[in-house]
């Protein structure tokens, strides 16, 4: 790995809501170097779009700091800040909720240009049309509504959008849930596509761990605002270490329906962020807690090369994993 | 889809334009109020009375081919007088719906764009403001303020501007959460960006449909203030301060008149906007988008 | 049986006031159940004695005595004269909240010698004393007595129990809704024909209309413009009287448009008085060329300042008006809001701007009217023009306070800030004039001036209106500014079943 | 397996929706059955009809909106008798619901009531349908609670919905649909607001359940794992029609639709990724988009999209033919896939 | 739910502080004061006197000293005395208006709530029937025309012309009391007052009704094979309720400060009477006292209407 383009250090994230103090998020640190595009998996509720959002300063964390190239963000005056935004942009789940049901597409993707004041009205529609193009639409488009287009489209302009400042880097979160199954796999191609073309940095969303693996280099996986295991992809697949993401990867369905796997069912639900269980805050529902998971909240530590889990065991057996 | 009309397509209001034009209601709305606001509009052309040319020999007079509508208690033409009494009272109600709808908006947007200290402050405001019995409230400013078209402009404004201001907070509010105006923020965008670009155009609903259904109430409340000799003051014609003649029981009983078409065309406007803005209200309704 | 009536509608009612000396207004109904030593009589002419049987004037006009009758107050006490001259103390003590204090200055002492006799002694002559008197409501040493002074106002007797002298008692008061009294069987003058008198609070004259056409009540007061819907209906019966109160156009004598008596005289040539009086008022109002109309006190000779638009054209030119003013907006400031006044003042607009006089109504509250016109560096863009009335009578002195240049604010409310030496000087000998008989030349003196000095663009005097049912007999009112006093008789009222 | 007689046999439904600029059809041509014990699974993407065709067999449709044209839903009732929903009056039709015929809906906070406990609302059909007595039923809602798997369910029953997660929810709109034994269970996307381990766990539920109760189950659902782990026999539908209808493992292991076989190519698969990744490889994307009801293509609705479409296919809609014993296919070049 | 109620109090109590702040601030703008509104041209007060009963009322002191002085007495329950009804403490003033107040308010609130929700509810479920159609054509009328016009007219069609009401006023004046004697008088006014009240009910409670039919718990409720009726009652109204009672809390809250038009037409001794009345005379301890007690009475009603979401709505706590 390169020289880190984001590096963030122990980012922690509380609300009070009627008098109870929320933990959300709690000591999350991870670096993505340049061109690198990092997974960030968990369960609803689990802190992925806040991380993201912090990451971005769109929600400020409560402690711990954020460096974007060298640069320190936490703490960055907002001018200063908004001179910063054009190098990393936002990609969101919902394509309905994104775009502005007001502003046409020519405006939407504009819009950013004219915040930034980048350009004359000429230049930045030529952008856009850029943009457009390299989202595989049609460039007439930019004279529409977004309620004209299907989620798909929809998700494309959102794409487009965060296109048009060249970022940097791109937060991702849960680009393609809302989608349908045909249309996902377009928005997956596409996205890997771009960054591969660009060069992007991505940090990149999702619940679901059969579409991260397409895109992602590394995967963070992260349970009640906790990071549960880090690892490159293929190692993560192959070798989950954590019961979580064992936990995880075995729930997810799959079409083939002669090879019936031995599924391991989670018991429960995740708890509350408003009385986490004490110790490891899995151990609640993880088939191979013992007695001294509830003492001491486990450290995240490096099983194997670039390979971190936040486990005191390590004599769960690699089981029945595919 | 994309190949089916390559001209622009209609945008957010003009959809809403075409679900306002299906509205019979609505419509009917409109096909009243228009007619009516061209009346009021032109009639020192083609009405040879005037509304302030008193003739004492032609007082208390019924209708008639000459005087369609009767002439009051001065001989004044009842119908010059409904025609002048419209322009004022739509220009109070117009204008005083504007002055309230900018600071309502103003002040609902800015406290839920900008911190929370400021939000906190606006809103205990406003909620003063709204504590504040309404009829005193009224009293009060309209003994500051003084009759005539614009102080009583002031005094409604002044008394119809928190509603606005609570709805356009709770919209925005709302809105500060959306996905694209994260996106807006994402991209550096700062207070008048989002009060212009995103929150006046994703409040318009809001704004256009307070805007017809408070000009109904503004001359409604013109009415009531000048009823109580506040308002606009006579001789200067309103609906209001017509309709307050038929107090006396002789106006009422013997000349019905001199109240009955002032209450007609009083009610009769309201009405019309009270139809136009439920209209305005259903074409707006985000639901409606779905379908 | 009982009467019921809106005794406090319009211009001489003040609902809720029970207390006489506070009050401004209201006789009409205080005077039924208290009563002053003297009142005037049902034409508002002459004195005559209530509680006081007979009164005699020194030649020097400074002692006044007077005898008193044999009256019970209504808890059966006698009423004697310690108790008048008790009254006479708190009425001349402004910290009771007395507004008759002012106007009680002249007198330097009140004893009583004996139980019916009570004499007066004054530092200087006074004209209007007498009327004064009709004013002070003889109130009970024995009840009201141990009440400091700055407490008297505010304490609770006046609404709940106070007693008097008169043909009916208190009883009963519903906060805001009516006041209703009972029978003074003792009665001096007779048992009262009626058992209950009702006086109902009305907040809008229309809702007493309502009610009185309803059946509720069998009296009240009416705006003559409601007067035609009574006037052929037999089961009512009008009854019109003097207002006692001219109006009058007052020229803002600091603003320098009406320096020029021609302006002045113009003004009164443009109005159509006969016209508005005989279209607005229905003929009920006499046209005033000076503040009396009453015969005795308007001499011979004077102008009449007929219609005549082309003379005030003429007048305004001569004046230069187009310098003075031309056809700038002057306020006309006013504190009537009646429907009526809003239609004269249409009428005085539409007839001055045909002469080139450009006049607006600004119609205003009593509270903001004050605070504008008696300020004593008043503005005067605020009311170059007041309309207003003035009491004329019964007391033609009553006058004075509106014209003589010492009662110019703060010290008085001559808020047209005449200064006019002529007038002040016809005004104070009127006022001085020992002599009764000699009194009305004196006024005849005052309205000449008036009428050739125009201090006021003097209009009419207008009539104002009662009804009462048919059925009530030997009903008496009078339309008397602030509700009176006058000898009403109220013992004798009767409604026949 | 499935029983010899079906316990719902829809054919022919057709419903359209009256909608301003004139009526859409929203399902057309659907032949279903689904038999006792059996579980059928209805898959296609957002819009191709299978929430209506659900609410149609309920007889929920919005009404002045939707309404069914044509067709006939036959359903076995819980005493043997058979009816025609379809010609059922209101009255009839409500004895029905929630009785013989219990639902399961997709959005488990919207479905359930804000402002009764979980309790009453469990209790309520059990109440309407075997007039129960208020205590007697809330004492069944319990036990169907723990049916259900919620722990604690005494407490459970008397909370309200806010105060229980998304997971808790469904089970408790599971226990509602099941409170009046139904023969036919109707599940709208009862797992796909929930979490992947969530959703494991009420599949897990949903297939006890039916096992022990021997009912029908009708299972919509967009997502072919789903179908795979639940299903019997799968239907899957584009734009209102059944596409390709057939036992799970059949229809999954040799397609004979375009667009099913597109579907089962463009789900990510794991493990697949890093061997595509290195190769360069891409997921296999159905490209285009769903047309809309508004503006239908002639002929095939899926010929648009299709790699495999000729001239014919624009001609005329398909027929839904057989392609295997069990396997119905409606695509005329279903041979060549 | 204490320290909610606490807290709530708190707000309350700074929130009553500087609405009488404003007011009184408010009033010194007012042109005119008590003085100018008591004198009498026809009979002059001396200058002396006149000083001597401003001191005496305290308007010679500098408003900060009169603003304290003023929040001493209150702070000590004492509002002072009237100035136009010297004699009366202005808080047996407006409290002795309440009473009618609530009344005719609260009578008139129960008809348009009655009315309006039933209308509403019928208008929702057969949604652009005849009956929606009418009753939306009505309750708009209602809500146009102005409340003195159709009180005037009402005043004179039913008691003037048809003398089946009496013509205003609270009781018959010197009969003894009778619970039927002040319906009779209470009804004409408090329905013609419901009448726009009724109108706005039952618009909000249509759309609102709409709203909820679309439900998916109210698809679940049919689901389930309850009875239509008991889907619109049970499942659907109580949800729906919610934004009328926002309505119905905030017309109690209005209520409180009386109606004047009703209540100058009708000679209802209410609060709006007073208000006129006093705003009129510069009364200012009593336009002190009634925005004190009518603000906290809104207060309190805030505060009940909020509870009665909270019961109506479990989701919404009271905490
Ligand atoms: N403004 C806020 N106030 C209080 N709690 C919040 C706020 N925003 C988020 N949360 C809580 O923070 C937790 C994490 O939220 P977040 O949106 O980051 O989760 P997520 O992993 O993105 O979930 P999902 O998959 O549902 O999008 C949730 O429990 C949420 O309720
Ligand atoms: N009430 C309605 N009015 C008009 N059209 C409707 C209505 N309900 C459904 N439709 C239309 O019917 C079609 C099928 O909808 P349906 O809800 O059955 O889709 P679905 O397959 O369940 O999709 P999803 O996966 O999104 O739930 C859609 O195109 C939809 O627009
Ligand atoms: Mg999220
Ligand atoms: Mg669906």
């Amino acid at each position: 790995m390169t020289k880190p383009l984001l590096s963030v250090r122990d980012l922690s994230k509380s609300y009070t809501s009627h008098g109870t103090q929320l933990t959300i998020l709690k000591d999350i640190s991870f670096e993505i170097g340049k061109g690198e595009v990092v997974g960030l998996v968990g369960e609803s509720g689990s802190g992925k779009t806040t991380i993201g959002r912090s990451v971005l300063r769109l929600v400020e964390p409560s402690s711990g700091n954020v460096r974007f190239d060298g640069v320190e963000l936490t703490g960055l005056s907002s001018t200063a800040m908004r001179r910063m935004r054009p190098r990393m942009q936002y990609i969101f789940q919902d394509p309905f909720a994104s775009l502005s049901p007001r502003m046409t597409i020519g405006e939407i993707l504009t819009e950013g240009l004219k915040i930034q004041r980048i350009g004359t009205r000429r230049e930045r529609l030529e952008r856009a049309r850029v943009a457009l193009e390299q989202v595989d639409l049609p460039a007439e488009a930019i004279n529409r509504y977004a309620h004209e287009f299907s989620g798909g489209q929809r998700q494309r302009i959102g794409i487009a959008r965060a296109l048009t400042l060249a970022p940097e880097l791109i937060v991702a979160d849960e680009p393609v849930s809302a989608l349908d199954v045909s249309i996902q796999a377009q928005v997956i191609n596409l996205l890997r596509d771009l960054q591969q073309r660009l060069g992007l940095t991505m940090l990149f969303i999702s619940h679901d761990l059969a579409v991260v693996e397409y895109i992602c280099d590394r995967v963070i996986v992260l349970y009640l605002g906790r990071i549960m295991e880090i690892a490159a992809s293929s190692d993560l697949y192959a070798r989950p270490q954590h019961p979580y993401t064992r936990a995880l990867l075995s729930a997810i369905p799959s079409t083939d329906v002669g090879a019936k796997r031995e599924r391991q069912v989670l018991k429960g639900e995740i708890p509350s962020p408003a009385n986490p269980p004490s110790g490891c805050v899995f151990r609640t529902r993880c088939p191979h807690a013992i007695e001294a998971c509830s003492q001491a909240v486990p450290e995240l530590r490096e099983v194997a090369p670039g390979h971190l889990k936040a486990c005191i065991r390590d004599d769960i057996p690699l089981g029945a994993m595919p | 889809m994309l190949a089916r009309t390559p001209s622009r397509s209609p945008g957010p209001l003009a959809r809403a334009l075409d679900r306002f034009l299906i509205n019979r209601a609505a419509v009917f709305g409109i096909c009243l109020a228009v007619p009516v606001l061209a009346m009021i509009l032109t009639y020192p052309l083609w009405w040879s009375f005037k509304p302030n040319d008193i003739d004492l020999l032609a007082m208390n007079s019924g209708p008639s081919l000459k005087h369609w509508f009767g002439t009051d208690g001065v001989g004044r033409d009842v119908f010059a007088r409904v025609m002048e009494g419209g322009r004022i009272s739509l220009l109070v109600a117009v204008a005083s719906t504007l002055l309230s709808a900018v600071i309502g908006f103003l002040f609902g947007a800015v406290s839920a764009l900008s911190g929370r200290w400021a939000d906190a402050v606006g809103m205990r405001f406003v909620d003063l403001v709204m504590t504040l019995p309404p009829v005193i409230f009224l009293l009060v400013l309209a003994s500051i303020a003084g009759t005539g078209i614009w102080p009583t402009v002031l005094v409604i404004s002044l008394l119809s501007w928190p509603l606005l201001a609570r709805m356009v907070r709770a919209r925005l509010l709302e809105l500060r959460e959306r996905d694209f105006v994260v996106a807006a923020r994402g991209m550096g965008a700062g207070l008048p960006h989002l009060l212009f670009r995103h929150g006046l155009p994703n409040s318009i609903d809001i704004l256009v449909v307070y805007a017809t259904l408070q000009i109904a109430n503004a001359i409604l409340l013109e009415a009531g203030l000048s009823f109580l000799g506040l308002g606009i003051a006579p001789p200067a014609a309103s609906w209001g301060n017509m309709l307050n003649a038929a107090r006396s029981t002789a106006v009422l009983e013997q000349y019905p008149w001199q109240w009955l078409f002032p209450g007609g065309a009083l009610i009769l406007a309201v009405l019309a906007i009270n139809f136009i803005g439920d209209g305005l209200r259903d074409a707006f309704d985000p639901r409606a988008e779905l379908n | 049986a009982t009467l019921s009536g809106g005794f406090d509608v319009g211009p001489g009612g003040f609902q809720g006031n029970f207390n006489p000396l506070a009050a401004t207004a209201g006789f009409t109904w205080l005077s039924i159940y208290f009563e002053p030593l003297v009142t005037y009589d049902a034409k508002l002419q002459k004195t005559v004695g209530v509680l006081a049987s007979s009164y005699d004037v020194s030649p020097d006009q400074l002692t006044y005595t007077f005898k008193l009758v044999d009256a019970k107050w209504h808890d059966g006490k006698p009423f004697t004269a310690k108790d008048a001259k008790f009254t006479m103390e708190l009425a001349k003590n402004a910290k009771t909240g007395s507004v008759l204090a002012a106007r009680l200055t002249p007198v330097s002492s009140v004893e009583a010698p004996d139980d019916h006799t009570l004499v007066i002694k004054l530092n200087a002559p006074s004209a209007s004393l007498m009327d004064t008197l009709t004013k002070v409501m003889m109130l009970p040493e024995h009840a009201l007595a141990a009440i400091p002074a700055d407490q008297l106002a505010k304490n609770a007797w006046w609404s709940t129990s106070p007693i008097g002298t008169g043909a009916f008692k208190f009883s009963k008061y519903v906060n805001d809704q009516y006041v209703e009294l009972t029978a003074n069987t003792d009665y001096r003058g007779g048992k009262p024909a009626l058992e209950k008198i009702i006086n109902r609070y009305f907040a809008d004259p229309a809702a007493a209309i309502a009610a009185l056409r309803a059946g509720e009540i069998q009296f009240t007061y009416v705006d003559s413009n409601d007067v035609p819907t009574f006037k052929d209906d037999k089961s009512f019966q009008v009854i019109e009287g003097n207002s006692f109160v001219v109006n009058y156009l007052g020229f803002n004598h600091e603003s320098p448009i009406w320096k020029d008596l021609r302006v002045r005289q113009a003004v009164m040539h443009a109005i159509n008085r006969d016209a508005i009086i005989q279209s607005l008022y229905g003929g009920a109002a006499k046209p005033a060329n000076c503040a009396y109309v009453a015969d005795q006190l308007v001499p011979k000779g004077i102008d009449d300042y007929a219609y005549d638009p082309e003379k005030a054209k003429a007048l305004l030119k001569e004046a230069g008006w187009d310098e003075i003013n031309g056809g700038k907006p002057i306020t006309l400031l006013t504190y009537y809001t009646t429907p009526l006044a809003t239609n004269v003042l249409a009428a005085v607009q539409a007839m001055l701007a045909q002469v080139g006089i450009n006049v607006v109504p600004r119609a205003v509250d009593a509270p903001t009217y004050n605070s504008i016109v008696l300020k004593p560096d008043a503005d005067i863009s605020q009311f170059q023009l007041v309309y207003a009335g003035l009491q004329n009578g019964p007391d033609a002195g009553s006058i004075n306070v509106g014209l003589n240049e010492k009662q110019i604010p703060p010290a008085g409310p001559n808020v047209v800030r005449a200064r006019m030496p002529d007038l002040t000087a016809a005004l104070d000998a009127a006022l001085g004039e020992p002599d009764a008989a000699k009194r009305d030349e004196r006024y005849q003196q005052v309205c000449k001036v008036m009428n050739s000095q125009l201090p006021w663009g003097t209009l009419w005097v207008a009539n104002r209106y009662g009804v009462v049912s048919s059925k009530v007999k030997d009903f008496v009112w009078t339309p008397a500014p602030g509700g009176g006093p006058y000898q009403a008789d109220p013992q004798r009222w009767s409604i026949a079943e | 397996m499935p029983s010899a007689e079906p316990i719902l046999a829809i054919q022919g439904l057709k419903t359209i929706f009256r909608i301003r600029g004139g009526d859409v059809t929203a399902v057309n041509d659907v032949d279903l059955t689904v038999g006792a014990g059996e579980t059928v699974a209805l898959v296609g993407e957002s819009g191709s009809g299978k929430s209506v065709t659900s609410l149609s067999v309920m007889r929920l449709l919005t009404r002045n909106i939707g309404s069914i044209a044509a067709g006939s839903i036959r359903l076995r009732r819980k005493d043997g008798s058979g009816c025609n929903l379809v010609s059922l009056t209101e009255d009839e039709m409500r004895d029905i619901r929630g009785d013989d015929i219990g639902m399961v809906f997709q959005e488990p906070m919207s479905s359930l009531n804000p402002v009764y406990t979980i309790g009453d609302q469990i209790s309520e059909p059990i109440r309407i349908h075997h007039r129960a007595s208020r205590k007697a039923a809330m004492a069944t809602a319990i036990s169907l609670l723990e049916t259900v798997g919620i722990p604690d369910a005494k407490r459970r029953a008397r909370q309200y919905p806010h105060e229980l997660s998304g997971g808790m929810r469904q089970r408790a709109t599971i226990a509602m649909a099941l409170a009046c034994d139904p023969t036919l269970l109707i599940a709208d996307e009862p797992t796909t607001a929930l979490d992947v381990t969530i959703q494991a766990q009420i599949l897990d539920l949903l297939m006890k359940l039916q096992r022990e109760r021997g009912m029908a189950m009708l299972f919509v659902t967009h997502n072919l794992g789903v179908v795979a782990q639940i299903a019997h026999r799968v239907a899957v539908m584009y734009t209102g029609r059944i596409v390709e209808e057939g036992p799970v493992n059949e229809v999954f292991s040799n397609p004979k639709h375009p667009y099913t076989k597109g579907l089962l190519a463009s789900m990510p698969r794991l493990g697949d990724a890093t061997r595509m990744k290195q190769s360069g490889e891409k997921l296999a994307a159905i490209p285009g988009v769903v047309p809309s009801l508004m503006n239908m293509p002639s002929g095939c609705t899926f010929a648009p999209r299709c790699q495999f479409a000729i001239e014919a296919c624009r001609k005329a809609v398909p027929a839904l033919e057989a392609v295997g014993p069990l396997h119905k296919s409606r695509c005329i070049r279903w041979r060549e896939i | 739910m204490l320290r909610y109620s606490l807290r709530r109090l708190a707000i309350g109590i700074g929130m009553l502080l500087a609405l009488s702040m404003l007011i009184f601030l408010l009033l010194r703008l007012t042109p005119g004061d008590p003085i100018d509104a008591y004198i009498d041209p026809n009979i002059p007060m001396s200058p002396a006197d006149l000083a001597e009963l401003r001191s005496s009322l305290g308007l010679d002191q500098p408003l900060p000293v009169q603003y304290l002085a003023w929040l001493q007495q209150a702070l000590a329950g004492n509002l002072g005395y009237s100035i136009k009804r010297m004699d009366q403490p202005v808080l047996g003033l407006v409290l002795s208006r309440i009473g009618p107040t609530v009344l005719l308010m609260g009578t008139a609130l129960v008809i348009s709530t009655v009315v309006g929700i039933a209308t509403g509810i019928i208008s929702a479920v057969r949604r652009n029937s005849i009956a929606d159609l009418s009753f939306s054509v009505v309750a708009l009328t209602g809500i146009s025309s102005p409340a003195f016009l159709s009180a005037l007219i009402g005043l004179y069609v039913f008691a003037v012309r048809l003398k089946w009401m009496p013509s205003g006023g609270m009781l018959t004046p010197g009969e003894a009391f009778s619970v039927l004697d002040l319906l009779h008088h209470l009804i004409l006014p408090a329905s013609l007052l419901a009448v726009a009240q009724a109108a706005l009910i039952m618009r909000y409670m249509r759309a609102s009704l709409l709203e909820v039919l679309n439900q998916d718990y109210v698809r679940t409720a049919r689901a389930k094979g309850v009875l239509e009726f008991w889907v619109i009652v049970k499942h659907a109204l109580r949800n729906a309720l919610l934004p009328v009672v926002t309505l119905i809390g905030s017309t109690i809250g209005l209520a409180i400060g009386g109606a004047i038009f009703i209540e100058s037409v009708f000679n209802w001794p209410g609060m709006g009477l007073l208000l006129v009345d006093s705003v009129e005379t510069r009364d200012y301890p009593v336009i002190m006292g009634a925005t004190l007690i009518i603000g906290a009475c809104v207060i309190v009603v805030n505060l009940l209407t909020d509870v009665t979401y909270a019961v109506i709505d479990p989701r919404i706590k009271v905490a």
